[in-house]
Formats: C-alpha cells, structure tokens, sequence
C-alpha cells in the first residue's frame, strides 16, 4: 500500500475500470471442474482465474499427525508461475505460506472438524491469474469445492475485500487499487452465522472508515454467497442431468 | 476405486487390447478428443490449455531479458519447468519437483529444443550479454493419462501464442517500447507415445491404461516427419520391432494432428 | 503436566473468563508487565530486548548496503525475519521456517511498513542503485504467550536504537565514514492482541490462554490512532461487533503503552 | 545437439579419436571392485570412468513404502564435481535425476523383483570422470554390479549409444560428437531376449536413419555383452582364486 | 589464523583489552533464566552472550532412532544474525554443524547417557553475540544447563581456550587475538576428572608451545570451573529463596 | 555380520590393544599399507587415489576465476569439499551433506589452511576483483576406517598434481592462454589420527577399531614438525598426558609418510 499521485477515481466518482465504489467485479463460479478430486470449483474474480480443489477425507502419514478428536484441515496456496506479471518460482514464498495458513483458519470454522477424527483433508488452490484479492477468491472456492466434496459444513465461507482509494471507500479491489490505493481489507465471512472468519488489513485507516470498509466488505461477502449458493444449484442440476 | 474391482478392471483392459480393443472404445492408434484453447492468461506472453479426452494441462509462457550461455552467444535461452500440482491427482504431492516432473519437463523440452523448433538467434539482444530467456511452465491440472503428449502439445500451443516485446537500444541500454512481435517458431514437433499392453501397442493411454502398460514409449517427429526425440519409460521393454512400428505410427499420427489444428 | 492436569486448568481459565476474570488475577483489558531493554547488542546496529511476562523477545537490526527494489528505486529497503529458535518452547523445532515464525514475521512487518514507521526516503544513497537495507532479526528467547505484541515491540524498540552509519560519495564509491545517525523513525506503531475465549476478548493472552482460545485478532495502530494493520488468526470467528470493539481498545491499549515509554 | 563446422569425420572416414564409424571406444571392465557394497563393477570406456555399487536386498525404511510383492529398485546416478570441465555441483542436477529414472528402468526388466518381496536394492553409480555416453556405461556396470551382488536376473544388461555425425552413423559417441553431432541414441539391450530396456533420442534423424541407428547399437550392446561376460568370468576365477 | 603486522601485545606485555597473557575475560554466569526449558544458563565473557537450554530426557522419534541401552545426546550450536559484524543467515553454516558436533562430543563424557535408555537430550545453544571463543564459553553455559536440568553427570565441563599472540601464549583469545593471532587451542575440561574432552587447534605452533598453550587453558578451564560451582550454588539458593 | 559375532570381535580388539597388539597384527603405532596415485582424473586440474589398507579416497581439484574475499584481496581462495558417496559404506546415505562430511571437509581445509600449504598470494590476478579459486573435492570411494588421514593425504597429492592456467590480461580482461603452471606448494601438512581404544592410543584405526574406539585425534604437522590443525572427535576423552605423546607421535609418523613419499 502505497499512495501515489495516480487517479484512481474519476470525476464521476467511477474507478479505472468503470466500476462504481460499491461495486463487485464480474464474477464467474462453477463447481465440479475437476475429475480426480473428491471436490472442485473454479472462480474467475475479474481477470483472477483460481482453482480449488478438495482432497479428503483421508489417513494421515505419518500417523502420530493425526488427531484423536478432530479431522486435520491442510491447505496449500499457490499461484502459478505465469500468473503474474513476473514469472514467479514455482517453490512456495513467504506470502503463499502466510496465506495458506489464513486461508485454512479462514475455511476451519465452516467445517464439522468433530465428525471425522483420525483423518485429514486437503484444501488445493492454484491461482492461475492473479489481479488482487486472490485470498479472497481463494476462499470463495475452496468452501465451495469442501461442499463439492460433500464435506459437512455449518455454512458456506464467502470472502470480499473493502479498502480505500482516493478517499473513498471502495468494494472487491483489483491489483493497481490494492498496489496503489491507501488500505485493504480482506474479510470472510458466515453469512448464516454472522462470523468473520478472515480478516487482515494493511494500510492507513481511521475507525470510522474501518467499520465502513468491514461493513462494505460483508455485504460484498453477502453478494458473493448469493452466487455461491446459485453455482452449487447449476452442478446439482448438471450431475442430475448426466445421471438421468 | 477398491483394489480387486482395479484388478478385475486391468484384467479386461489387457485382454480386450489382446483383441485390438479397447475399454473406452478407441482403436489401437485412436487418440482422446483433443481441444486446444489459447491465449487464456493474459498476464502470461503467451498460454494454452489443451485437452486430451479428461486430461488437462495449461501452459503459460514468461519472456525475461538475461544472459546467454558462454557457448552460445548468439543465442536466446529456453527454461522448461513442469509443476504436477496437487490438485490434478491424489497420487501427485505438493513439494519440490520429483522424478516424474522432471522427466515431463525434460523431454517437453528435447522436443522444442531438438527440433529447433524456436529460432533462437532471432531472440539475441546483445551477443554474449543480453537475450530473450522463454520460460515454459507446464502447469499439469489434471491427470487422466499420457501427460507427455498433452504437456508437448499445449507448449507448442502456448509458444505459437507467445509475444516478444519490442525494445530498441539506447545508449548500451534496453529500452522495452511498445507493441509486440510474434515469438518466430518455424517447426511444429508433435509428441506420441505409446504403451505397451499385453505385447501390443497403444496410443494415447489414459489413467487405466498406464497403470496396466509394462513399458511406454514416447516418439516426437518434424514437420517433415523426422524423428527429434525419443524416451522410453517404464519397467518393461520394447522389442527392436516394436520400436520400428512406433516410430512409423507416431510420424503418421503427428501429421494428423498437425492437420487437424492447421498447423 | 499431564494432560488431564491441562484439561482442568483450560476449563477454569475459560469459566473465570466468563466472569470477566482471568486465572493469573488480571483484568480483561490488562497487559502483564513490559520490560524493554535498548541496546544490548553491541555488534548489531540496534537492539532491544522484550520481556511481556515471561516471554522474552529479542530483536537486533543490521544495515547494510543494497539495491532498491525496481517500482521504489528512492526508498530503502526493510527486511523482517523471525526466528523461533527451539530453545524458547517445547513446541519449537529446529529447520527452516514453519508458517508461524512466517507469520509472525510479516504481521511485524506489516505494522512497520504500513505506519510508514521509517521514513525510508532518508534510506536512498543513489536511486534505482544503492540503498540501506533494514533488517530486523526477530529472536524469540521465551515463549509465554502472545508473540505478535512482544516481537512488534521489540522490533519498534531495537529500530528507535538503530544507528546509520555516515557515508560521502567519492568518484561514484560509497565510503563509510566514521560517527553515525539515527535511523529515521517517525512514527510508533504499537500492536494489540486480543483471544476470544468464551466468547469474550481478553488482551495480551498468555500461553495457557492461547491454547485454549477459539481465535485471536492483532491490531496495530499508529500514534494518532489510525489503523495500519490487523491480523486474525486461529480456528474460530469474530463477529462484525466484536472486531469493532476490538479495534477500539487496541487504539487504547497503544496510546497507553506509547505513554509508558515515553514514545 | 547442434550441428557446428568442425568435422567430425575425416577424409578416410575416420573420426576424431581415429575411430572408424562402428568401432567402440576402448573398454576396460572390473567386476567386485570394492570391498564393504553387496556388488560393484568399474567401467573405463574412452575417457568414461565409473563406479557402480549395489547394496541390499534390504529393509525398507518408512516400512508402508514397501511393497507386498515385489523389491523396489532404487537407482543414484551421480557425477563428482571434478568429473566434467568445469566443476559440477554436488547437489543433484535435473538431468541427474532423470538419468537416475531412466537407468532404473532400464535395470528393471532383467531383474526378478518378484522374488524378494518387501525388500529394496540400491544401485549407486558415480561417474568419476564424463567423456559422453555415461548413462550407456552407467546400466553396462550397474548390471554387471547386480550379477555381483548375487540378484537374480533374467539376463546382463549391455548399453551403448549409436548417432549420427557430419552425416554419418557412428557407433558409441564421445564427447564432442555427442555435444556437435546431430543426433544420439543411447540404447540398452537384454541380448538373450532380444528386449530393449532403454531408448532415447535426441538430434534429428529420418526414420531410415534411426533404423540403422539402432542397429548399429544394438550391434554395440552385443560387442559390450561379451565384454560383460569375460569380466564376470574373470571375477570368478579371481574369488575362486582368492578362497583356493 | 593469519600473522598481520598489527601489535596484540604492547610494551607492558599487555593485551589490547589491557589483559595480562594468563588472564580471563571478565565472566558473568547465571543458571535457570529460561521458564520453559528443562535447565538453561547465560554467560556473558568479554563481549560474547550466549544462551544454552536443556530439553529433555524425551521420547524419540521416529522410534527406531532410540537406542536401547544409552539415551541420545542432540545439540545445535546456532548465531543469531545480529551476532556478527555482518548478518548472519539464519540457515545453519557449516560451521554450526561441525561446532554443534564438537560441542557434543566434548558434553557426552559428562553424561551416565545410560541412566536413560530410549531417550534424547536437547541441547540448543543460541549464540546472541560473538566475540572469539564462543565454542568454549557454549560448552560452560550448556554443562550448566544440563546440571540445572538434573541429568546425572560425571562432572561440569568447563571450557577455554588458549593460543598464541605476538609470539607469547596467552589465555582465552577475544575476537581480534582470534583472527589475527598466530594460533588458537580450544579446550574443554572435566577438571576431576582430568579428561580433556574438546580439542581442537589452528594456527602453528611448534611441540613445545603447544604444551605450554594446553597446560595454560587447562589452568584457565579449572578457573572457570569454580566460577560454574558459584553460579549453580547461586541457584540453587535463588530456588530456595523462592520455595520457602 | 550378526551384532552378537560384532560383539565378540570388539572385546577381542579391545584385549588385544591392552597388550600392545592389533587384530589385523600391526603394531600400535603401524599404519595400514598407503598407495598413492596421481593424475588420475584428467578432466580435473589435479587428482590422486589414495588407499589406506582397504580405504579408498579420490580427490579432484577444479580451479576457476573468482573473487577473493574481502578481507584478502591478494589472495586466492580455497573450498574444500567432502562427500561421503553412498556406494562407499552401507552407513552412507545420499542426501546433502551431514555432520560427519562437513568435519572431513573442515579438517582437510584446516591443515592446508593453517599450514599455508598454498602460495595464495601467487593466485592473485587482480587484488580484490579477480583470484583463482582452488576446489577440492574429497570423494569417499570405500570406507574402511581412518577416512581423515586418507582423505588429507589425498588433498594433498592433488594439490601437489594440480596444474593452473597460464594467462595474460588484455584490456583488463582476463585472456587464458595455453600451457600450465603448477600450483604453488610450499609445505606438505599430513595428518595422523589416534583412536583410543581401552585407555591407549592407536595409530591409523581401521574400521573394526573405530567401531570400538572411546574417542579419536588427528594431529596434523608441517614439514618441520611444527603442529597446524587438531580435532578430537568422538564421545569419550583424552588425559592431558595422552594429548602431548599423541602430539609426538604425530610428528615422527608424519615425517615417515613425507620421506615415504618424497615430499
């Protein structure tokens, strides 16, 4: 976060990409996307192109890893070489490790952990294209892709970023709004059960605005369960489909 | 899947193939559909997805400026990497490139590399201190078998949709401008690999198949249909006759695949 | 202790909780007592030592010379790294860092670098060439509890003792001078952590309420109350109100330990 | 490969070492070479000196990588830092790694794996000094070090490269013909089974030409076969020797 | 070691620090300053701070690793980055490890490493500051930390080195006596024992200096032994205090 | 062999070394047979095969263009190297380096080092920006006991092997030009390890004695006797007294192996 003389919003109150404040970006979900994992879901967040996939639940190895009373949850973040604007190596940054384990903290609370002790489940995500907010997106999927895979949850975990640029609070930033813009807020979210399950922030916010982008940031997340809930009707009906 | 259901499973596979059959319904010589998508990451100078029946695989290409090797001065520098990520295969582990990765990145690579199939004085900068390095990652999303020829073919995909940034040089300097020009690729080598079943061969396996095959067998071919890499894998053999035969096949095969994407 | 011993003393931790107390007699919203020592490290540029409690935090930072990284070629550069050396908790292992000393090591970081703590124009020797580099070793001696406060601390601490060498430009060449500056410092971000057990927020949990915790939330804020970073961790989930009420005390809590140091 | 000026072959047909295009270089075999391995053999062909050792059969340790029904076969192929031009690292290279593959699974099919269950065999190769074809004469050794070792075996394992340079087909590649020929076959052969277990290929050759390419090292594996045998004879006698 | 034209012994036949040949760095020892450790110890000697802490007797794992009549004796010696004159990286050198070994080489005579068959013992050394000699003081502090932690021991260690400066012997080299002296003998001591159980020596020095230089660190190691005793019973009488 | 039958054999060395003898019939203060070859590796600069009895150790010496170190600007560099190769001994693992081939490694290095065996001030080329870099690659090949011993006197006669390229410099670049000179040696350290073996001291343990041993020495000495690099290893310890008539010992072994040699 860095503020610069850059114009992120125009004089009609419009951003770069002719988005109001409030407003999400396209967004594309589809569950299912993978035949050899037990679940799976893709999402395309403007130009993010994220793949999630579950593994699970299976036997831990070694075993004295695995837990008398609960299920372990591991995730593993990854962006792809190509999906930024500089190669990146494939071997796992400092930033990939954090938000693996924000990421797995952020989905654990969704999850009956009780109901399958002694095993673990994998949360695979692969960032394909990158353009800011991919943790978010990440989650978005990856709860989805837990439900594909019929793990039991409590409620679906959706995630929308707020931040401020320009002085303004603004929903969903993409990759120049989160380099250039003065805050970020990722949040996730139990929409059912009110629970913030993901929450970090970087930049310069007074506690007003941050109680305005928190809440901004929720009814992002609220939104984006609407269209998770609408991509887990479509797979029903497609697998019915191809059953029937 | 239970492991006596596999087993019953393989049976039938490796006798229908006794029979020239097969489980899923090929001829011996048949490959999966093949779709190929390009131009898919637009952060990426140059991408591809490929399609081979329910294997997936998405290349994407990086252009860097860097330093020639000392024995080629003239020369731009190719890097080909292979990731099989864990979210293609429950049998696939996060972690540093193992065997397997390192084999599909390593005969991807021969095939481009041996065919000449980049023209690489063409991506020379400064002779002896600055070229054009073309990263290759093949991003493995799926893994329902023959992960060579479907890795090859979406790198060739991938190259064919690369862009090289214009630059001028400006006292001794780099300077990137505008525009772009296409990455000058003058071959098209294709892949085929074949697995042995039961003393036949097979192309194109899928999953069930590989996991039967004693040996397997992977030809690239030219344009002009000759051979420019060869790798045998597996823990059984191939008689001299049976090398022959494939080499013939894969020169065939390629041709038609060449066809079918007007290449 | 045995972990039936354990089970006991979690369930009493969080019942005394829920009465508003807490089992080593503090109030909900109370620190346990801050030591911090400056420059106990000779060799280092700064240093600082951090005692919350029983657990011990050292920081040293070094400065070196290097390169600005491309899109800030005026600014310097600021290194953090953690280390949870296996000889400050059972639970720490030797080897490379895991996730948590990564964590640890970036919610630092972030607290830091946000604030704009350091005023890193005042690093550049040459732009786009030369800059001091900061780097901020975290060094956890003992570990009792809560990290993030300790380390954020201790890191701010060891920085307000840094000392830049002086350095003249001779025909291109850096040449360190003999005497020393400080290092710029402009503002003094103080992080605040808080568990949620029972459903309440307690500030600056120890080790026996961290393992008891649902979830933890650390928020660092500037002098004039501004927020500059925030991160939740652990398995549980705040509400929207929660977070809120949070925010407000670490604003609090912050200006009170400026207060006490006298920062 | 890559085709440069420099003739590789000379008016009388002769090539750079005053070889003729089907001759091998000269080998020199040594079976049981070192005294604490199960097995070992030395192979010097041209400049190439490499020690092959076998250890085992042996417990495998984790023991759930073991397998019910067969032993594993493990295989290191590596080269000491002193062994090329300039100095190579001791870490393993990618290409190590993939050499170390191919070789295992040209060791495979001579080996009855069945016969020992649960168990594994290590097949340690160190190239001491590289002159081009060192995978070839790695299997030539590491199958005569597996004879030593006692594993029973459906057959020795002969390799040796064929290629083509400045238009010519050649036998057994060193160096400078494998760096600026323009194409090289390593190939192994079990002879009594008319079985391939290796093949690779890499330069560009039409179909015609690979077909005498392989012929010629098939022609090759069969001159080294014999070679193989004499030096396990030799072996024999030696032990016998010894014990008398 | 390399001789340079700088003076390490003035006209007085002083050291830069003002040091008489046989004379000690000041030294300051405390026993039991870490909470979770089993023991632990700090010493500071001239300008070298060192923490060392006992973990254990333990479980081992993975399990085959015990040893079923003696317990298993870990250390790591390991510098802070901020410890040197120029940053450290964090990652173990070369030089921590063969330090780490000869540490616990010269601590396992002291042990009845019997008493606990099955088991390990953690030995971590966390140099915070380096200033020549810090082997030697890691070996005072960790016997420390092992008295403090209760394991049965033959004896203390005390450690010390000596060497040669400017042509004279002298006792406990600092960093600068170090790196530019002519040689330095590290030497560890079970002073009733009399076993010298680290040895270690670089530099040159002809047969007769190298007993002198063995027989002054003997002498130095037997001062430190009694400051050791001092500091445990400083201990031991700061617990009762507390206890009482 | 059966751990029982080791045991036996064990307090079978041990007796006998109480009475002045060993299993293998030489006497205490008896080295193994020593072969030295040179020359062997001709990809290498310089390279020697030694065997000590059934101990076989290779070394390799590459010698490249570097930079010194800062603080020896006129001076070349030395790296040594040890790998302990896994077809040399059933306790040899592959993988990085462990504890016992970085003290190998280390010991070499110190009594080359300390003894300035190398003239590194003729492997300057240019102060402070360019020297040669000397490798030396220690290869374990069998292990049989005694490996420091073989593995410094295989230094050793590598270096003494090792030939250094003639150059000249051509607007400031480095030219080589053809022909060779020898590395500049100017003193021949060797090294002589003691086991102790039931409260005595014996010269050059094989394997078996090693198996036995309570701790090791090894003392290396220069041409006039002048000691440069100790290391005692092992779990036990040695009296003050053992110490010194160790040290003598060293010498005159060491003066023996010289005069063997030629050196």
């Amino acid at each position: 976060m860095s503020q610069k003389s850059e114009k992120l919003i125009d004089k009609k109150g419009l951003r770069l990409d002719g988005r109001k404040p409030n407003e999400l970006r396209p967004i594309k979900i589809e569950v299912g996307v993978l035949s050899n994992a037990d679940g799976s879901a893709y999402i395309e967040q403007g130009k993010n192109k994220i793949l999630a996939a579950i593994y699970g639940p299976k036997e831990v190895h070694p075993k004295h890893l695995a837990l008398p009373d609960r299920m372990i949850l591991r995730c593993r973040y990854h962006m792809a070489p190509f999906s930024v604007q500089e190669r990146k190596s494939p071997a796992p940054s400092r930033r990939e490790i954090e938000l693996s384990k924000v990421i797995r903290e952020a989905l654990e609370p969704a999850i009956f952990l009780e109901y399958y002790p002694r095993t673990a489940i994998d949360v695979f995500v692969e960032v394909l294209q990158a353009d800011g907010g991919t943790r978010c997106a990440s989650i978005t999927a990856a709860s989805l892709a837990l439900a594909d895979a019929g793990i039991p949850m409590k409620d679906l975990v959706a995630a929308c970023a707020a931040g401020k640029v320009d002085d303004t609070i603004v929903l969903d930033l993409m990759d120049t709004e989160d380099k250039i813009g003065a805050a970020d807020v990722p949040v996730a979210l139990m929409p059912n059960l009110d629970a913030i399950t993901l929450l970090q922030m970087d930049g310069t916010l007074s506690l007003e605005e941050f109680e305005q982008a928190v809440n901004l940031a929720l009814e992002g997340c609220r939104k984006i369960y609407a269209m998770q809930k609408e991509a887990l009707k479509a797979r029903y009906v497609n697998v019915k489909e191809v059953e029937e | 899947m239970s492991s006596m259901i596999t087993r019953v499973k393989q049976k039938q596979i490796a006798q229908l193939i006794a029979k020239g059959k097969r489980l899923d319904g090929r001829a011996l010589t048949e490959y999966r559909e093949i779709k190929v998508e390009q131009g898919i990451i637009e952060r990426a100078e140059g991408s591809a997805r490929v399609l081979l029946g329910k294997t997936e695989v998405m290349v994407g290409t990086k252009i860097e400026i860097g330093q020639p090797f000392s024995d080629t001065p003239n020369e731009g520098v190719l890097t080909v990497n292979a990731e099989l990520v864990p979210l293609a295969s429950p049998t696939f582990e996060p972690g540093p490139p193992d065997e397997n990765s390192i084999e599909l990145a390593r005969v991807v690579d021969r095939g481009i590399r041996e065919s000449k199939a980049i023209e690489f004085d063409k991506l020379c900068i400064e002779p002896g201190k600055k070229v054009f390095v073309v990263f290759v990652d093949v991003y493995v999303l799926n893994h329902d078998g023959n992960l060579i020829d479907a890795s090859a073919l979406a790198a060739l995909a991938a190259l064919l949709n690369t862009k090289m940034p214009n630059y001028e040089i400006e006292d001794g300097e780099v300077k990137i401008k505008s525009g772009y020009t296409p990455l000058p690729i003058k071959k098209h080598p294709i892949t085929v690999t074949f697995a042995k079943i039961n003393d036949k061969l097979v192309v194109d396996p899928w999953l069930e198949e590989e996991q039967v095959m004693e040996a397997r067998i992977s030809i690239a071919t030219e344009d002009d249909g000759n051979i420019c890499a060869i790798q045998k894998g597996g823990s059984g053999y191939f008689t001299p006759k049976q090398v022959l035969e494939a080499a013939k096949i894969a020169k065939e095969k390629a041709q038609e695949i060449r066809k079918k994407l007007n290449w």
